[in-house]
């Protein structure tokens, strides 16, 4: 036996000597198929089912529309000059993704926090508030926006308590302002937000943010520094929901924003359905969905190459 | 000067007691380490003592200071985690800066710092790689350095340097064992290795099941164990069947073929001899005889197996270079009357160690 | 086990009271006595569950619409699944595209894709058929599904199914039996967001419902057309009720915990 | 008459107490007759007309009912056939008849003016009688219009334009009008009746440009909501059917467009859901009156408007509405 | 039989070469330590061979077919994971019994030998516990169990005991040996622990920085090392300057104030001398003479720091009861000369030591 070994270590010797800086054989990498396959049973169902009215609606976006002859089979870039012609539209999208945006910040912050203290939770509590959190998506939202007129409309309870206590003289306005809209919006987002970061919550090693205690860190350190770069796929799967379902958001936007406060998906709604002009709602969704594709596929390449490390 | 006092101190999870009645004085700048088998409450003790545990018992005083009533954060404590417990997003040298930020200190001697501390870990090359992009090793030793950058008055280590190689394990031996002396750090060292801890330490406590076997020396514990299961845990002992009577000079033992003196008060009848298998040599008569069964290289020294009449007996033997038996060869063993300790036949020596806590 | 400050269970309090707050005031005007929306002032009454008993096409369109969730936010999650492991593991050319277009759905209002669907659909004969109805909600409700799974499995230890692998499991009972055990309390709320986005959808979902099923939000919607009246507030308290039933035997026979939180964790 | 038998008849009309009306009295009465089924595609005026537009070529629907402006528009659009001959069709005031033949008005309601009379007794306000009334400052931000893509709004529109010396033809001083002074009383230009009620029932709203038809519905809730036609003239505002063209059922749906406008089912509509009788024969015992246009002098008050120069105008008027007033 | 063959096996991570060229050759039935320092490349070899790494270069051979072309699920090897690897989400007994219900073995027969696998590593009360709730070395034990409960025909343990006390890790030593024995699995173990390696395995394969310095039986790397790498990383080596010359009976080295007879042919002038510490006695006189520094006590050892005029000398010294110095007494050592080995100085033996690979 040490007699094999021995020789066995003159042949290594004596055999690494001559080709130590010859390239070891390289093995050809086969094409990576395995992604391919698996996204496979969703590319094919979304090019058949969602591609095809996509492209119809794109197709539509470039016809052209009049009272009384309806949709006209020509194609033309019309509609499109049109809306980047007007500032009334211009201030119709900012408005959206002013809302999307800040109602995105809030979900995330709101949260995000709250994901990590329902984790923290005592066993039956952790899942009663779970169910909670998914309360909002339980109800319709006509009920649900009622519930918001019973309790913030210029005669809700809490204008009236507030009115009560003396704190202040006139009702807040909340039904057809912005900030109702945010406030809406936030209240049906936020669940998004809990779960999506509750997902990602779950691989959390606990022993690490003991270790950061360990070196002298505050809860509120902890979680700035050892839980949220962790967490920040949840955070950006979360904050991409919202956005989205924020900017192309209808229902919310109609009930409580009202005609006036007029946002990309109530302008499509108007179009497609009181005007019938579709070419110009299709357009208005097509830029929609554009400007949404943009926006989210840039934060994130940018969230996921900051944190390239947790995303691997 | 005491300085961390555990009293009483117990967990239970669910219906299994992990650490019972766990009581335990540490002296400033002291290092002392905890020793017993896998599962027995040595991790739960130092999570205890760091706050991550709640304690269902017991109390834990710091300087004075009852400490389970201060936030983890505040202990001001280091810890090397047996998980290693690494911020998996932060570079090796952001794990390690991580502690030194807490403590607001200026980014030029953080920066500093992480490398001196790197650096004592040899790592000092590997500052921005991941820790997912490093070995087993590697890992531990930046969690050794994050606890170390701190300078904390008080350090848990658990099984810090488990997936090093010899050397470098050393190494970290002596860089700990400085620290200690020049930093005044008292230290809790878990370790598996039982050399370690007779090579690092002021003070062992053996524990097992949860309990307190023993505190003592090294040597002490090694020598005079408290009771079976310290001498069966710390190196291997043989214990071999004999009679004990009374002899031409005095109280004797005899086992097998073999004739022994015994100095202590022992009560005639069945007993045992226990002896260490390096307190053993082999001589040419009036000894035990036997057989060579196995003979293993260890590196400095040799592991022998011998078959005798008393049974197996295990014998170590430095490998200094001294003609030794070969397996098959017949042989006689044999021990100074010093070196042995001579006990009552107990069938259920393990249960005892257990009472004796 | 971490416990929760003060401040962060006054900040618990006020996000549960936050989101509780129209709930709770809804299903108290489901106890309205009167004809109309109002706070219960005099007295409570049942008269509007029973006016849902009245209105048997409720029933109808319930069970119709939970039929439509169960079934499109199952075939989602099939979809799904594969689709995010793929994202989340794999670096390959077009990932981004097709995590764009995976994503594309939540960015469509609704009454575009609505419109598109119905044209698309009397084009090729699936105009008004349930199949119609599950397809399109299966597209809507997808991207929920999907970032929640990725959610859920990025950054997922892999050396966990390599020991799967080297015990001898294919790549599907690596699968079956790790991974998606790990990855379940993603791919459970995922499901879970996706049944709860089917059942809610009534902007798409009023163009491609034929009469035959009609679901509950378009019922409502429709039966709110000249007037609002507590029958609304009492289906949503009925759903809520139900839900948390449905939740509650959940937890009986499977745990919800195990199902949100993972098997063997704490 | 076997053939019939297994055939189905598609009317897509409003939901809500019509489709109730509808399903009750008048579709089982024509089943009956005629041995056809008849499914009922419910949804508003607005969401019918997208799904003809959507189907155009392949239309799934046979009989569409919507509001006159709406309907104006399908006709325009092309979706409608036209009407075969009956002999209920003389019957019928002249109101009913649409200019293109193609489309027939059913049922009537007017145009006026909402109001929550609890709220006007408790502060004392007198009642509406005009349609300059909405501009008073006491209803600030107290006000509903309706938007001028719903019929209601677009006549109040006309409206204000032909108090201010304009009319169909000069909308600038409507548009003014809206402007200067109604705009600050305006809380919502709500368009959807279920949210118009529920502005009204949490008290938001006390006052209301709407129909004739939507205010009985309101206070047959036990609400107290009080409709009154101003002294200038309430509008009136149809309701039409027509036969969609290129229905494979198309002997059936004109058939059934006569059943519609026969007494019995003219009379359920007016009872039920509030519709105005346009078949003269129709006669109604005088407590259900209340509320409903009804009779030759009532139906003869109201005012009618030109919708051929409204729909030339519409897309004008439309972007210059959501600009200038909706902003 | 030649079973496993590595030909110039190659890993590349980014600009990093984790593992360079490894070849050797495994007989079947074998067991085969990896040694090296932290992050040499051990981890990364076994991955290769499991196959969750791919090769940048070079083959694997099981059994005269090529292993890198099949799935890992399709190698039939059992691992034991540095990292453990357990499945969270099952308890123990249901991750030891994944392999077999892999394999399709009954019911009754999976539980029997679950049973046993968990009896043979002391967890027999612990099969229903879930990983998360037991301690670092029962994990590890899992692990352990579930790799040998499908009894693969090669088995690859990376740090398979790192985290088990002495007592249980000789009780693993000898439990793998004898599965090597009975079984004829072929094993690879990754240790940190030299006495482990040399204990149990036939061969032990050194590797550094990626490449494979020597493959040799234990005690023949211990004793004849390839190179100074090698001799300084299996156990400690005092490597003392001299100088060698000419005397009356024949080649001597002179070091400090002693003369070593050199047998081997070196040319006179700078010369270095290599001994183990456990070779050196302490002696009456004919040594080197010096101090003794420290005397630090190892368990069954202990180790002696010497200051001579040549350096520092370590020296190990059995814990058998024979009387040993103290502390800052004066004192001579020596050796046997067939026990040290004489070289050319050499300023740059760690360099050379790479470049001999
Ligand atoms: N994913 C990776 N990317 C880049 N470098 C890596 C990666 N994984 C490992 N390395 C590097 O490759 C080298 C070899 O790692 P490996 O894990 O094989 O070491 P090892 O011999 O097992 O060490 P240890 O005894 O510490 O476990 C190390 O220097 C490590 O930092
Ligand atoms: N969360 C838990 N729930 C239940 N039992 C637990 C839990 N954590 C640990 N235990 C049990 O408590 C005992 C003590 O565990 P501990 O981790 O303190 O052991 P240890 O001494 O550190 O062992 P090792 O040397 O293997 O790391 C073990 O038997 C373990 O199974
Ligand atoms: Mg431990
Ligand atoms: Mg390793």
């Amino acid at each position: 036996m040490s007699m094999a070994a021995s020789t066995d270590t003159q042949l290594q010797a004596s055999a690494a000597k001559p080709d130590t800086h010859a390239p070891p054989p390289r093995r050809p990498r086969s094409f990576p198929w395995a992604p391919y396959l698996l996204s496979a049973p969703g590319l094919a169902l979304f090019a058949v089912l969602l591609l095809v009215p996509l492209a119809m609606t794109f197709l539509l976006s470039l016809n052209s529309f009049s009272f009384y002859g309806g949709i006209e089979n020509v194609w033309q870039l019309g509609n499109y000059a049109e809306i980047i012609a007007d500032d009334y539209f211009h201030e119709v999208f900012l408005r959206t993704f002013r809302i999307a945006a800040v109602v995105t910040i809030l979900c995330a912050v709101f949260g995000a926090p709250e994901a990590y203290i329902l984790r923290r939770m005592k066993s039956p509590w952790r899942g009663l508030c779970l169910l909670i959190v998914l309360g909002p998506l339980l109800i319709s939202v006509v009920s649900r926006t009622l519930g918001w007129a019973l309790l913030f409309g210029s005669t809700g309870l809490v204008n009236q308590g507030l009115m009560a206590l003396g704190l202040i003289a006139t009702p807040i306005e909340f039904m057809y302002t912005e900030t109702g809209v945010i406030i809406a919006l936030t209240h049906v987002l936020v669940p998004f937000m809990v779960l999506s970061v509750w997902a990602s919550l779950q691989r959390l090693d606990p022993q690490v943010e003991n270790a950061a205690l360990s070196l002298g860190a505050g809860p509120l350190t902890v979680m700035r520094r050892v839980v949220l770069p962790q967490i920040v796929p949840g955070i950006l799967s979360g904050s991409i929901i919202v956005f989205a379902l924020a900017a192309s958001a209808f229902a919310t936007p109609a009930i409580i924003g009202g005609r006036r406060l007029k946002v990309a998906a109530t302008l499509a709604y108007d179009e497609f359905l009181n005007t019938l002009n579709w070419p110009l709602g299709a357009t208005v969704a097509v830029l929609l969905l554009i400007a949404n594709i943009v926006i989210i596929v840039g934060c994130n390449r940018l969230v996921e190459r900051r944190y390239k490390q947790v995303f691997e | 000067m005491t300085y961390l006092v555990l009293d009483q101190l117990t967990k239970r999870f669910a219906n299994w007691t992990a650490v019972d009645r766990v009581s335990l004085t540490v002296e400033k700048g002291e290092l002392i380490s905890l020793l017993g088998p896998s599962g027995c409450g040595k991790t739960t003790t130092l999570q205890m003592i760091a706050g991550f545990l709640d304690a269902d018992g017991g109390r834990v005083m710091l300087d004075g200071q009852d400490l389970l009533a201060k936030k983890p954060n505040e202990r001001g404590l280091g810890i090397v985690f047996q998980s290693y417990a690494l911020f998996p997003h932060m570079t090796a040298a952001e794990n390690v800066a991580f502690g030194l930020e807490m403590r607001k200190i200026a980014r030029a001697d953080r920066d500093r710092m992480v490398a001196d501390a790197l650096k004592l870990v040899g790592l000092e090359q590997y500052g921005d790689r991941h820790p997912r992009r490093m070995s087993g090793g590697q890992q531990q030793r930046v969690a050794l350095a994050r606890a170390l950058v701190i300078k904390p008055s008080l350090l848990l280590l658990d099984e810090p340097l488990s997936n090093l190689d010899a050397k470098m394990r050393e190494e970290m031996q002596i860089e700990l064992r400085r620290i200690q002396r020049t930093v005044g750090t008292t230290m809790i060292l878990v370790t598996h290795d039982q050399s370690e801890a007779m090579a690092l330490s002021d003070r062992v406590v053996v524990m097992n099941k949860g309990r307190v076997q023993q505190v003592a020396s090294p040597q002490e514990a090694y020598d005079r164990p408290a009771n079976a299961f310290v001498a069966n845990f710390l190196g291997r002992t043989n214990l071999l069947p004999g009679m004990v009577g009374s002899g031409a000079a005095g109280t004797v033992i005899t086992v097998a073929d073999s004739v022994w003196p015994v100095s202590q008060p022992v009560p005639p009848g069945p007993g045992a001899l226990a002896v260490r298998p390096e307190k053993i040599g082999f001589v040419d008569a009036g000894g035990l005889s036997g057989t060579v069964l196995a003979r293993v290289f260890q590196g400095t020294q040799w592991l022998f197996e011998i078959e005798t009449a008393a049974g197996r007996v295990m014998v170590i033997r430095q490998h200094d270079g001294s003609p030794l038996p070969a397996e098959r060869e017949r042989v006689t063993i044999g021990w100074r009357p010093q070196d042995m300790a001579v006990m009552p036949a107990d069938p259920e020596a393990d249960l005892s160690a257990r009472e004796a806590a | 086990m971490n416990r929760n400050g003060p401040l962060a269970l006054i900040f618990h309090v006020l996000f549960l009271g936050f989101l509780l707050a129209p709930i709770l005031i809804v299903c108290a005007v489901a106890f309205t006595s009167q004809g109309y929306l109002s706070l219960p002032t005099e007295g409570l009454s049942l008269r509007w569950f029973r006016a849902i008993g009245d209105n048997p096409e409720f029933i109808r369109a319930f069970k119709d619409s939970l039929l439509l969730g169960a079934v499109s936010s199952t075939l989602a999650i099939l979809v799904a699944v594969p689709a995010a492991l793929a994202i989340a593991r794999h670096q390959f050319f077009g990932r981004e595209a097709i995590q764009a277009l995976f994503l594309s759905p939540l960015m469509v209002p609704h009454i575009v894709l609505g419109i598109a669907f119905l044209r698309f659909f009397t084009m090729i004969g699936l105009g008004g058929t349930f199949v119609g109805l599950v397809l399109s909600h299966v597209i809507i409700i997808l991207p929920f599904a999907l970032r929640l799974i990725l959610a859920a499995s990025t950054g997922m230890d892999r050396a966990v199914e390599n020991a799967a692998s080297s015990l001898g499991a294919s790549s599907w009972t690596c699968f079956r039996r790790v991974t998606l055990p790990l990855i379940l309390p993603g791919v459970a709320s995922g499901w879970v967001l996706a049944f709860i986005n089917s059942f809610d959808e009534v902007t798409m979902t009023v163009f491609i419902a034929s009469p035959e099923t009609t679901t509950l939000p378009v019922r409502l919607f429709l039966y709110i057309q000249d007037n609002i009246d507590p029958l609304v507030a009492a289906v949503s308290a009925v759903l809520i009720f139900l839900t948390v039933a449905a939740m509650l035997v959940l937890d009986r026979v499977y745990g919800l915990e195990r199902l949100l939180v993972g098997k063997g964790r704490d | 008459q076997t053939g019939a038998q297994d055939k189905t008849l598609y009317v897509a009309a409003y939901g809500g107490s019509f489709e109730q009306t509808m399903r009750k009295d008048i579709i089982p009465a024509f089943e009956k007759a005629t041995g056809v089924k008849v499914e009922y595609v419910a949804g508003n005026s607005t969401d019918n007309l997208a799904k003809l537009q959507a189907q155009k070529g392949n239309q799934q629907i046979d009989v569409v009912i919507l509001d006159d402006g709406p309907m104006y528009q399908a006709v325009a659009l092309n979706f409608c056939a036209d009407l075969a001959k009956a002999p209920v069709y003389d019957q019928l005031y002249d109101l009913a008849k649409m200019p293109s033949g193609k489309a027939i008005n059913f049922g009537a309601v007017g145009t006026g003016i909402v109001y929550n009379k609890a709220y006007f007794d408790e502060n004392k306000i007198p009642a509406p009688t005009s349609w300059k009334d909405i501009e008073d400052p006491r209803y600030k931000k107290k006000l509903v219009v309706p938007p001028i893509n719903n019929s209601y709004g677009l006549h109040a529109l006309v409206m204000m334009a032909r108090l201010n010396g304009g009319g169909e033809t000069n909308i600038e001083p409507g548009f003014k009008e809206f402007k200067d002074k109604i705009n600050p009383n305006v809380l919502a230009y709500e368009p959807s009746p279920g949210k118009m009620t529920e502005l009204f029932q949490s008290n938001q709203a006390v006052i209301a440009v709407w129909g004739s038809g939507r205010a009985k519905a309101l206070a047959d809730t036990g609400f107290p909501a009080t409709f009154t036609y101003p002294k200038e003239g309430g509008i009136v505002l149809g309701s039409a059917a027509c036969q969609v063209a290129g229905s494979k059922n198309a002997a059936e749906a004109q058939k059934f467009i006569q059943h519609m406008l026969g007494v019995e089912a003219q009379t359920a509509l007016a009872v039920n859901a509030g519709f105005g009788p346009v078949n003269k024969t129709v006669e109604l015992p005088a407590e259900k009156q209340v509320g409903i246009p009804y009779g030759p002098e009532q139906v003869g008050k109201l005012l009618v408007v030109d919708w051929d120069t409204i729909n030339k105008n519409r897309e004008a008027w439309n972007k210059r509405w959501t600009r200038e007033i909706e902003r």
